[in-house]
This record gives C-alpha cells, structure tokens and sequence, in this order.
C-alpha cells in the first residue's frame, strides 16, 4: 500500500514575462485524513479495471468485425474511473460523458445490458436509439449520455441543486475530458455550482488529448484544475494512474460536498492509450515514444504490482481475474447477440410522452407502406 | 373569474402552480429580487421564498441545463428567458437535450422543463428584443410549443405546460402584455393542447394566427365585415402539437386561407401551415393561399411599424383572398 | 476534369481558394494537423501552414466568433464544424451576429465566413452524427444556405461561397463524401447562387431534392421510368437563395410536386416548398403536394435505415402522385 | 498629480473550508514604469468625462420627453471608459457593448452622429435599424455592437489574430460587464485569446450590476480578474474611478500585447449610478446607502480636485467647461433632429450584399400596398 502524498502538488510558476502576471495556485491541501481505498477492497478495484480493459479489447474487436457499428476505447483511464467512482454512493448521480465505461461497470451495470446497448438490439435501454457508448440506465442513477461536449456539467449542477432542496444526502460527479474545458458548458456549470454551492464533483480526466488536439494546445491554464479559480471553488490535481490518489481526491470532495462546501473540480491526468474512437487513427498527431512513456504507466500495472508485493495477488491469482472476466464477457457477448433486433415501431415512441396525432398519421404510414407489397406499382 | 393583463395572468398562472406543487421552481436573470425586467414574476420571491424563485448568474446555457436536471431529478423548473432573443446560447441545451433526453434514454429519462420567454415585436425593440423564432423551436422534435393571445389562455396553457410530461417551449406576446385584458379564471385554469381556438366564425375566408397577430387580424376580419366580406379568424395557440383538424375544417369550409405571423416568411410556422392545406386540402382551396409577415430581413427599429403585419396588410390579403377566382 | 469523391472535390475547392487568395484561411476542430475528421481538410496545413490551417480549442462559439472577427477584418475564413450537430453552442454567433452584422451596422461591416460542416445521416450516427438542421439556417435572414450532391457542385459551390460577400452555410451530405464519384473542373470552378440543377427532365411530377436525397431521388426517379411515370428530378442545391423559377417552372409544367429532405417533416425546408406552390402555382397543381421526409422523431441509430427516405419511399410517393386526380 | 500606486494590490484569500483550497492570486505586477496620462492631456481627458455626462444626462431627458425611445445611461463609468480609450491608438478596433458612450466619444465619434443614432433618423450610420445605444462606426474602428452579451468578445479576438496575420501593429479591445463573464462567449474569448496569444485587451468594466443581480451572486470568484488564471494571461484589477489607474494598466497591457505577450485581462472597479437602462428601477433591488457611497467616489469630482489641486483647472474654467459643453451637445441635437426620417425602402437593404430576387420581391409588394389608396376595398 503506498503511503506516498495522495496529490501531486501544483507549482505556481509564472509563464509568461507579462505586465501583471497571475501567478495560479491551484493549493492542493494534502493535510488532514485521506480517506483511503478499505485494503479489503482492493481486489473489487483490480477486478474492475480488469473488466473495464477485457471488454475494452473485446469491443475494439467486435468493431473491426462489423458486429458492433462504432467504438469508444478508455484504455488507460481504468484507475480513474473505477477510483472515483469508488469513492461515490450508489445513491449518487452520475452524469457521464461517452467514455466512461469503467464508471458505468463499477457502478453495477451489468456487461450484457452495456452490449446490448452497443449492438443497439431489444434489450437495449435505449431502444437501439444512439450511437454505441452513449447508454445510460436511471436504475443506476446512471444518466443517458449524449454526443455534444460539456452539456451535462451544467445538468449534474441542475441536479445537485434539486437533490439539496429534496434533502437527499447525494452528490452528483459529472465526468468530462481535457477538451471539454473548452466547452461553454463547462463554464456555465462551474459558475453556477460555485454560486449555488451545488453537491456537485467536477471529475475531468485530461488523457491530453481531445482527438487530434493535445492540451498544451486546448488551453494556457497551467493545469485545467486552476480553472477552478475562476469560479471560487477547490481544484485538485491527481494522478489519474493512482486509483489511490483517485479515490482519496474524490472522496474528500464528496465530504465537502455533503457538508455544504460546494463542488470540486479534480483534474484526473490520465493518458488514452487507444485511439479517440474506431473512426481515428492516432498515429496522424502523436508520437510512439509519447505512447510507450505512458503505457508504462498502465494504471492496471500498477495497481497489480501493488497487490503483488503486498501479497493479495499471485500471477496465478491474476491469471484467473483476467480468464474468468473473458469468460463472463463472452457469456453476456452470445446472450446479447441472441437478442432479437429493435422493432420498428418503437421508432416513434419516447419523442413525447403520448405519441401525437401527427406522429401517429406519421407511424401509420410507415407501417402501411412496410407491409409486403405496400410499395409496388 | 378575474380581470387581468396578459402578464398578470402569466404571474397568477405561476403562482397557482407553484401553490399547488412544491416541485415547482422558476430560475432565471433577474426573476427573483427585481421580479422580472416585465414583471411577470413579481412577488413570486417574497411569496415562495430563494430556493424556489432563483436569480441566476448571466447564461441561458446555464439557466436551461440546470433547469434539465433539476427536471431530471423530478422538480418542474420552470426557465424564465429574458427576451428570446437571448435563448441561442441556451440552443444547445434546448435542442440536443432538453428536446432529445427522453427519445436518446428509450423513455428513462422525462425532461420536463417548461421556458418562459416574452417574443415578438411592437415594443422599440429592435434586432434583440422583437424577434419571433417559433418555426426552429416548432421545427424540433421532441418540443411543444404555446403562444397564447390572451389572458385567459395564457393561464390556461401555462398551467397546462407545467403540468404536462414534456418540455414546453412557452412565448409569450409581450407587445401585449399589457395592453390586452380580458377575464382569467380563477385557480388551477388549463387550456389543453393542441386546439385551436376560434376568434371569429366566417365563411368565405379562413384566417390563422396566434399571439400578438391574433388582435391585429381580429382588427382586419372586423373591418371586413362592413365590406361584406366574413372572415374566420383561427387563433392556433398551441403550435406543436398543432390542431390539424381546426386548420382544415375550416379550410374546407371557406377555401381560402390567409396565414399572419410575425416571424420572417421563408421557412417561417406559415409555412408548414400552407403545406399542410397543399398537402391535405388541395382540392378545398379555391384560391392561393396567402402569408402576410414580417419580411425576410432582421428586425429592424425605426421602422418596426412597418416592418410588422397590421390590420391594414391583413385586410388587402384577406380582401385579395376572397375575391381570388 | 479530375474523377473526385465529393469529399476529395471539397479539399480541393479550398486548396484553390487558399492558392489563390492569401486572405482565406481555416479554423475548426482537428482541421490542422489531423486534415479533419472526415479529410476534407487533408494536406492544407502542410501547403499553407498553421497560420492558414488553425487547429482551435473545443468551442464552436468561439470557432464561428473568431472567424466573424477575422471575417470583419478582411480575411475570408472557412469555419469547420466538425459534424452539424456541434453548431449548437455556435447558433448565437450565427443567428445573433454573423447573419445580422451587415444589417445591423447599415452596411458598414459585411461578415464573410464560410461555415463548412458535413450534415444528414446513413453513417449509423444516431441521434447527434445525423442531423439535417438546414431550415433552422434558412429561416434566418441573412444567411445563405448551399447543399451540393456531387463533386462537381461541391466544389463549384463551395468556391462561390468563400468568394462571396454574405455569409454562407455550406453543408456537406457524408453519407456521400466518399460514394459518390464523378468528374470535377479543375481551377476555379463556379457554381452559382441561387441556381437548381435539372437532374432528370420529365413531365409527370415534378421531385425537388438536395444533397444526399438526390441520388436516392434518382434511383426512384429512374425506376418509375419503367413504368411509365417520367418524374422531372430538380436538385436544388441552392437552398437560399432559392431558385424559385425552377420549382415553379417546373410544377407549371408538371401540375404534380413531390419533395424529399432528410430532415422531420413538420416546419422543415420541405414546408417552404410546399408554401410557395400553395401561393403561386395553385392553379397549376393537379395533386396533392407530398413530403417524403425524415420523421417528426429526432434521428435514430439502429433503425437509421427505416426512418431516411429510401428510393422506394420516394417512388411510392411519385407513384401516387402521379395518379392523383 | 497622484504619485499613489495605480493598481488595487490583490489580496490572497481563502474563502472556504474546502478539501483543496485554491487560493486565487491574480498577482499585480506594480513594478516598473507605469505609463502615465501625459499632463498636458489631463484637461482634454477631463472634458471628455464631462462631455459623456453632459450626454448622458442629457439622453436620459430625452427618453423621459419621448424624444428618444430608450437609453442606457453610463454615469460613474465615466474615467473607466475615458481612460481606457486614452491609451489606445485610434488604429485599435474596439468591440463595444452597449453602455460605451465615453469609449466612443473619446475615439471621436462627433456627438451628432450618435445624436442620429439614438433617434434612428437619415443620419443615422445604422440607418435606423438598431436601438440606441448599439452604435458603431468602421471609419473610427468602433464595431457596431449588439444586445446579446458577450458576443463581441471572441469576436475581438478573431480580429486581432487577422490584424496581426496582416502585420498591422493594432491591439483589439473589447467591453463589457461583470455579468458578462458568465456569458459562454467570455469563456471561449479568453481561451482563444490565450492559446493563440491574441493582441487583445479585455476590459470589464464591473459595475458592481447586472441588472438586479450583485456582483457576489455571478460568480463566486475572488474578483472578476482572477478569471484570468482559467487562460493563463496577466489579470488586473483597476480602480475604475482613478483615470490614471485605468490608463496606466491598460497602456502597459497595450504594450504586452504589442510586444507578442498575448491578451490581458483587466477589471475595473466602477458603479453604474444610474438605472440600468430607462426601462429599469433600481430602487426595485439596491439600497440607496450603496449609491451614495460610490456616489461619494464619482470619478468626475475626483479628476476636477485633482486638476484644481494641481493648478490647472479653476471652478470658473469647470463652469466653462459644462457650459460649453452643453451648448455642444444642444446644437448637435437640434441638427439631429432636423434630420429626415430613415427611408421605408432602406429597410430592405443590406441582408445581403445585393438584395436577392425573394426579398426584392416582398419589397415591391410592400411599396405597392404602401402607395396611396392601395390597401381601399
Ligand atoms: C460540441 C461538440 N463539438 C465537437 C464534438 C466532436 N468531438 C467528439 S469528442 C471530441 C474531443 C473531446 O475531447 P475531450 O473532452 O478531451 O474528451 P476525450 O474524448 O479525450 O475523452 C470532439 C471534438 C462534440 N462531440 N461535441
Ligand atoms: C445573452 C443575453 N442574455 C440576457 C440579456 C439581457 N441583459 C441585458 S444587459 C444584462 C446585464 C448585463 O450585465 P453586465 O454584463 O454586468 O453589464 P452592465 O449592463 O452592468 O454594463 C442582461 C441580463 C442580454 N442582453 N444578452
Ligand atoms: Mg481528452
Ligand atoms: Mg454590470
């Protein structure tokens, strides 16, 4: 178990020879208590991000093999994702962005309803209606993501507010990457949880890049937790390779916000190891020798020398997780691809909550003109 | 029964609501302490206190995505936009959210979220605070949208919209805020969806509108009643989900339609208003069907008396119609 | 002639244009070094540096403020958005600004920015890589509004558009960027404003369509051809301005008016159609006008193939008409 | 003349108990040669503040008479603008909001031209087509403003990457309130300004006002400068009633900018003493204790002291200085409101380069039915 500063800290350097140079100091308080990762719990987080990579891999393959239609990877951000939301309640709502498959597993949500989700068949949540990756399950108080960056920051605040006045004891943590600082609701969001002091966690897990973009280039914050600065609330910086940095970071946020601090927004630096989506090839913006310093961080790596040498994994053990977890994804793989297809009907449910007049005319005629023969001369 | 202005009624409608249901909050600028730059939300504050009636930072984007999760988590936010004119930083939230959460969850996910916001010219407004984007709104699966005329139904519909299930886009026709009165009925007052509603019975030509362009026509069909020419004047009010039924009934009735709104013609409302009479009525129309609108220009200030259709324009369409072969 | 996908046709109209003009540049979301996602912008940065070829942060406000800023400077820059559903956070810059700053100023500061952004679905994109939003841009006055459906006219078009002085969304159809093939003029090759193309001559209905519906338009078109229906295929191309000859022209001579786009039905471009033949070829429309659409629903993915208009949908529609009493 | 220092000092606080405090420090650079308003200036400057009083009283007469339709008054803003528009070069562009009657008159916009505006007659540049206040003029780099908030200030970085692509040696400077640094457009504005180190000047003018809304309920930001942190560029602070202070940050940001040093952001601390615009009340949500304490600051009395105290101003020459001036801003209006009305035609004009066949179209139609006699049964 390590026992090394939970937070990297932030520098305040000055960056540019400027008239009035701010000097940004994101202060990290490393003192007081860490809330730590229960050592019994261990083994549950390696799991997880053990899953989180096997159906990772699998999904990359079942892409290439046309048996799903698209694919967002999130090699790399297992110790961010299964550390934070580790640190979450159940009860807590999760407002993620397209690549969070590691919150969405240690969250509970079983693999076939996940795959289901990305061959879009009827046991879809979503009614086959998105895109792969997009899924979202309210029994899990996992809110259905969409494409557009940044929206659901603001929404998480939304929430959060609505659950304070309701007197739930909840959080919402809104997940988000480096790019998405950009975004207007990232701005929109952070100023209004600031001011209303929302129970909301900020995770952002800058991966450096935002497809062919790195961060250097997306912003000249020093770090993207210093952004928290313009909004009068906490931002930390964690190394998002530590799902022990991860879990205490957000837990300590959780606290806070549950006291009535506020929000926190935690930069989890992360990298993506794969490409930003099956449509992208990252050999066109970045260097091998970039990739190959981060893979040598592999956040699975090091959780697994860490159990190694703490003697709660064998190389047999850990031979086991990953074969057992291949074969628990194959299981759900066959029972969601022996699901039969959407019905075509459904196609004009959910824009309302009754299908209306015009859209029933609508449906009708669509159905008229399926029927076999409808369409010959 | 009470008589009230249109924005009072407005202000009575929220006040019943959130009287009745402690879900019910309003957000927006200045809509707490100031009671709203036209006052609809005056008294509101004092009356329900600052965690029901909240003054937001500057940002529609803001004001609409908080609003959807408040309405995620169950609460009935009801935005206030200051003119809507400024509603396009909140576009994204409105169309790729708030009017998509419960198709993209496959139903999980209602959004329930009713938006305020006064519209339409006739106040000095000028390119910000006149304009009329109902056909985008109209245009976006996943909305309604209301326009009322007048006091009773801008109750009516408000009450109707934040009780209903799905996310409301509410216009409100500021040029007459005050200017109309009329009798509003007391408490929880609704006026459904999509039924239109008829200002003037007549038989020779049909004439459809909806909010401030409702008296302005109501003004013309009068005026050609002396000249022996009776008009049917149909205040459509509830635009999404439109009263098809009402459109074409009295098309077929009178076989000829004249279309009035505000909004700039080219793809405005009136548009889909006229291919749904060629698509469904052709063989009724006995005559061109006609639009009378703004122009399809920004909106513009010294001459916004010209710019807007008035009685006068109304009337020559209406004339023009009637005696079309 | 060079034999180009639309995609290839596109990289090359703004290689000519930046070749020939030092004034045009490019800015938008992984333009740069990554040539865009679909490559449109493939080879630039290398041609003409990063100074001309801007890779910019995540924000379509500021892509589409930035370039309005450039633009209002003298540069003519083409703004990419990476896909049509991101113009959201952008609508402000576009409806409040870059439409009205010619207007607004009286004339002292035209606003030239070219808006380049792949639209429409069949890619299996779902609810946010699939939309056809066009009528939301051809509503708002000041805006030209151009949709090609074939290399040639991608680049034809496309160059008309950076050498303009109003602003133009140029929307380019993916589902064809690489599918369709076909030979383009070398140089600088114009298409004009405001110009529809005649993509099959006939005298039995008239069908209006644009960019990725042309060729399924066509499909249809040619198998009724079979049965004996000759459809008149018109290409618009030019969304606004609108070549209103040809659509009139067109159904004076055909009596019968069938109109396809991607986009839902209800206050879609479509409408706008239909309208001006409600007012002005009334008499000479023997038939109902028909829409073959996109559903009032926003744009599913596994059904994706059900809810576009398909040739046989189309057909179905011509057919019908045609017979029309 | 004042030799105090010109910059408010920042002040690091901590505002909350949280997890991982930030303490925000937009660090003021007071070192170095501050740029001063030469002397020989300080009377023209002086004018010029009186000059946008006398106006602005004026136009509020003017509303209240129905000779004018609105107005949006500036008083206590009055060295914030001066100042600032002081130490640009009239060959900057500047981006202004909607309250910048000293910004414009300083850059030497003649009274009558924005006498025509306000009324929207002949005369007017805009011809007639916005409501007062929304001003611009490309002759004297002033760009016509607009009422949605925030737009113009990624608009003014746009511009400012052209002009230095064209190698014109100019900065940009863009207005606006506290409030709009809420504004999705603030945020993408200053990021873009950062990361392409764009030659522009940000000046927030906070008023302590958004309409109804105190600054403390926009943002829980220390001050609005420290904002600057989120984009890694220099952020100041001025006292917005000291004209040399203003003057002083916004001459050495000029200076950066010019230099290749990027953007700066700069706060100057004013109050608008006045109704938000002639449709507002103040009094619906401000106390009259607030007022009278800034009432106290006016930044015109304070420059008149100095000016007396320095010898080169007399009461009799001040009493000249508003007579004078009055008589000006009388004679400007008379011939503004001699001025024709704006054409009907004109209304047509200027969607587009050329006027396209549909609108030419709705034109004649509408010139038909205005002709006399047209619209008679
Ligand atoms: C508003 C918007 N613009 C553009 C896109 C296209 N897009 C999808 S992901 C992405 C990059 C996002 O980067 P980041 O926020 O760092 O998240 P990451 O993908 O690295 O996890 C872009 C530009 C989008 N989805 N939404
Ligand atoms: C996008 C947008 N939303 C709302 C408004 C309405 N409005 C006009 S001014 C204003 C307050 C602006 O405050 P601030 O930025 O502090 O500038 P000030 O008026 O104090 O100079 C508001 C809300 C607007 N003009 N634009
Ligand atoms: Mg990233
Ligand atoms: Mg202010």
């Amino acid at each position: 178990m390590p026992t090394q500063p939970l937070y990297r800290k932030l520098r305040s350097e000055r960056r540019s020879n400027s008239v009035a140079d701010p000097t940004p100091s994101t202060a990290v308080d490393a003192t007081g208590a860490e809330a730590r990762i229960p050592s019994t719990d261990l083994l549950g987080v390696y799991r997880m991000m053990v899953t989180s990579r096997v159906v990772d891999e699998r999904c990359l393959t079942l892409q290439r093999q046309g048996r799903i239609g698209f694919y967002v990877p999130m090699q790399g951000q297992e110790a961010a994702q299964v550390g934070c939301t580790w640190a979450l309640s159940p009860e807590d709502w999760i407002f993620p962005a397209y690549r969070e498959l590691g919150v969405a597993l240690t969250r509970g949500v079983p693999l076939k309803l996940l795959l289901d989700q990305f061959i879009g068949n009827s046991g879809d949540a979503l009614k086959g209606r998105q895109m792969p990756n997009h899924y979202g399950y309210r029994a899990f108080r996992f809110v259905t993501a969409s494409s557009p960056v940044g929206t659901q920051i603001v929404q998480a605040v939304g929430t959060a507010m609505a659950a304070r006045r309701k007197g739930e004891p909840i959080v919402t943590a809104t997940f988000f990457g480096d790019g998405t600082t950009s975004s207007s609701d990232f701005h929109s969001g952070l100023n209004f949880a600031g001011v209303f002091r929302a129970p909301t966690i900020f995770f952002c897990q800058n991966n450096q890049w935002a497809i062919s973009l790195p961060r250097e280039k997306q912003t000249r914050s020093e770090t993207l937790a210093a952004k928290s600065v313009a909004y009068g609330i906490p931002g930390v910086v964690v190394d998002g390779t530590d799902v022990h940095a991860v879990y205490g970071a957000v837990a300590k946020a959780r606290e806070l916000a549950l006291a009535g601090g506020g929000p926190t927004l935690i930069e989890a630096q992360v990298y993506r190891l794969g490409p930003h989506s099956t449509s992208d090839d990252p050999r066109r913006y970045r260097s091998d020798e970039e990739l190959n310093a981060w893979k040598a961080k592999d956040p699975i790596a090091r959780l697994k020398h860490e159990l190694l040498a703490d003697g709660q994994l064998t190389e047999e053990a850990d031979h086991e997780v990953w074969e057992s977890t291949k074969a628990e994804v194959a299981k759900a793989l066959a029972a969601s691809e022996a699901m039969a297809p959407v019905q075509p009907r459904t196609m004009f449910e959910d824009v309302f909550a009754h299908i209306p007049l015009a859209l029933e005319e609508q449906r009708d005629q669509f159905e008229a003109l399926s029927a076999p023969g409808a369409t010959k001369p | 029964m009470t008589e009230l202005t249109l924005v009072q009624a407005v202000n009575r409608g929220l006040f019943e609501a959130m009287k009745s249901d402690p879900d019910v909050l309003i957000l927006g600028e200045d809509v707490g302490v100031n009671g709203g730059v036209f006052r609809a939300t005056e008294g509101l504050l004092k009356e329900f206190g600052a965690e029901r009636v909240i003054d937001t930072p500057l940002s529609e984007s803001g004001i609409v995505g908080a609003a959807i999760g408040m309405a995620l988590y169950g609460m009935k936010p009801v935005a206030e936009i200051q003119f809507v004119d400024f509603i396009y930083p909140a576009f994204d939230q409105i169309v790729s959210e708030l009017a998509k959460f419960r198709y993209r969850s496959g139903g999980q996910y209602p959004c329930h979220v009713v938006i305020r916001t006064p519209y339409g010219g006739g106040i000095k407004g000028g390119l910000y605070h006149s304009q009329s984007p109902e056909a985008y709104f109209a245009h976006t699966a996943g909305l309604k949208v209301l326009i009322p005329s007048n006091p009773a139904d801008a109750k009516g519909l408000l009450l109707t919209a934040i009780h209903d299930e799905d996310p409301v886009l509410f216009l409100e026709p500021k040029r007459i805020y005050r200017s109309v009165t009329g009798e509003v009925p007391d408490g929880d007052h609704r006026v459904p969806f999509g039924l239109a509603s008829t200002v003037r019975e007549g038989s020779d030509v049909s004439v459809f509108a909806y909010g401030a362009m409702v008296p302005v026509a109501a003004q013309a069909v009068d005026a050609l009643g002396a000249e022996g020419i009776h008009a049917e004047l149909i205040d459509l009010r509830s635009l999404v989900p439109l009263d098809e039924k009402a459109l074409l009934a009295s098309v077929e009735k009178t076989g000829r339609a004249v279309i009035v709104h505000e909004a700039p013609r080219f793809c405005g409302y009136g548009a889909e208003l006229a291919a749904i009479l060629a698509e469904k009525a052709l063989y009724s129309l006995k005559a061109p069907v006609v639009r009378v609108t703004g122009f399809d220009t920004p909106f513009p200030y010294a001459l916004e008396h010209l710019y807007l259709p008035n009685a006068e324009r109304v009337a020559h369409a209406i004339r023009t119609t009637a005696k079309a072969a």
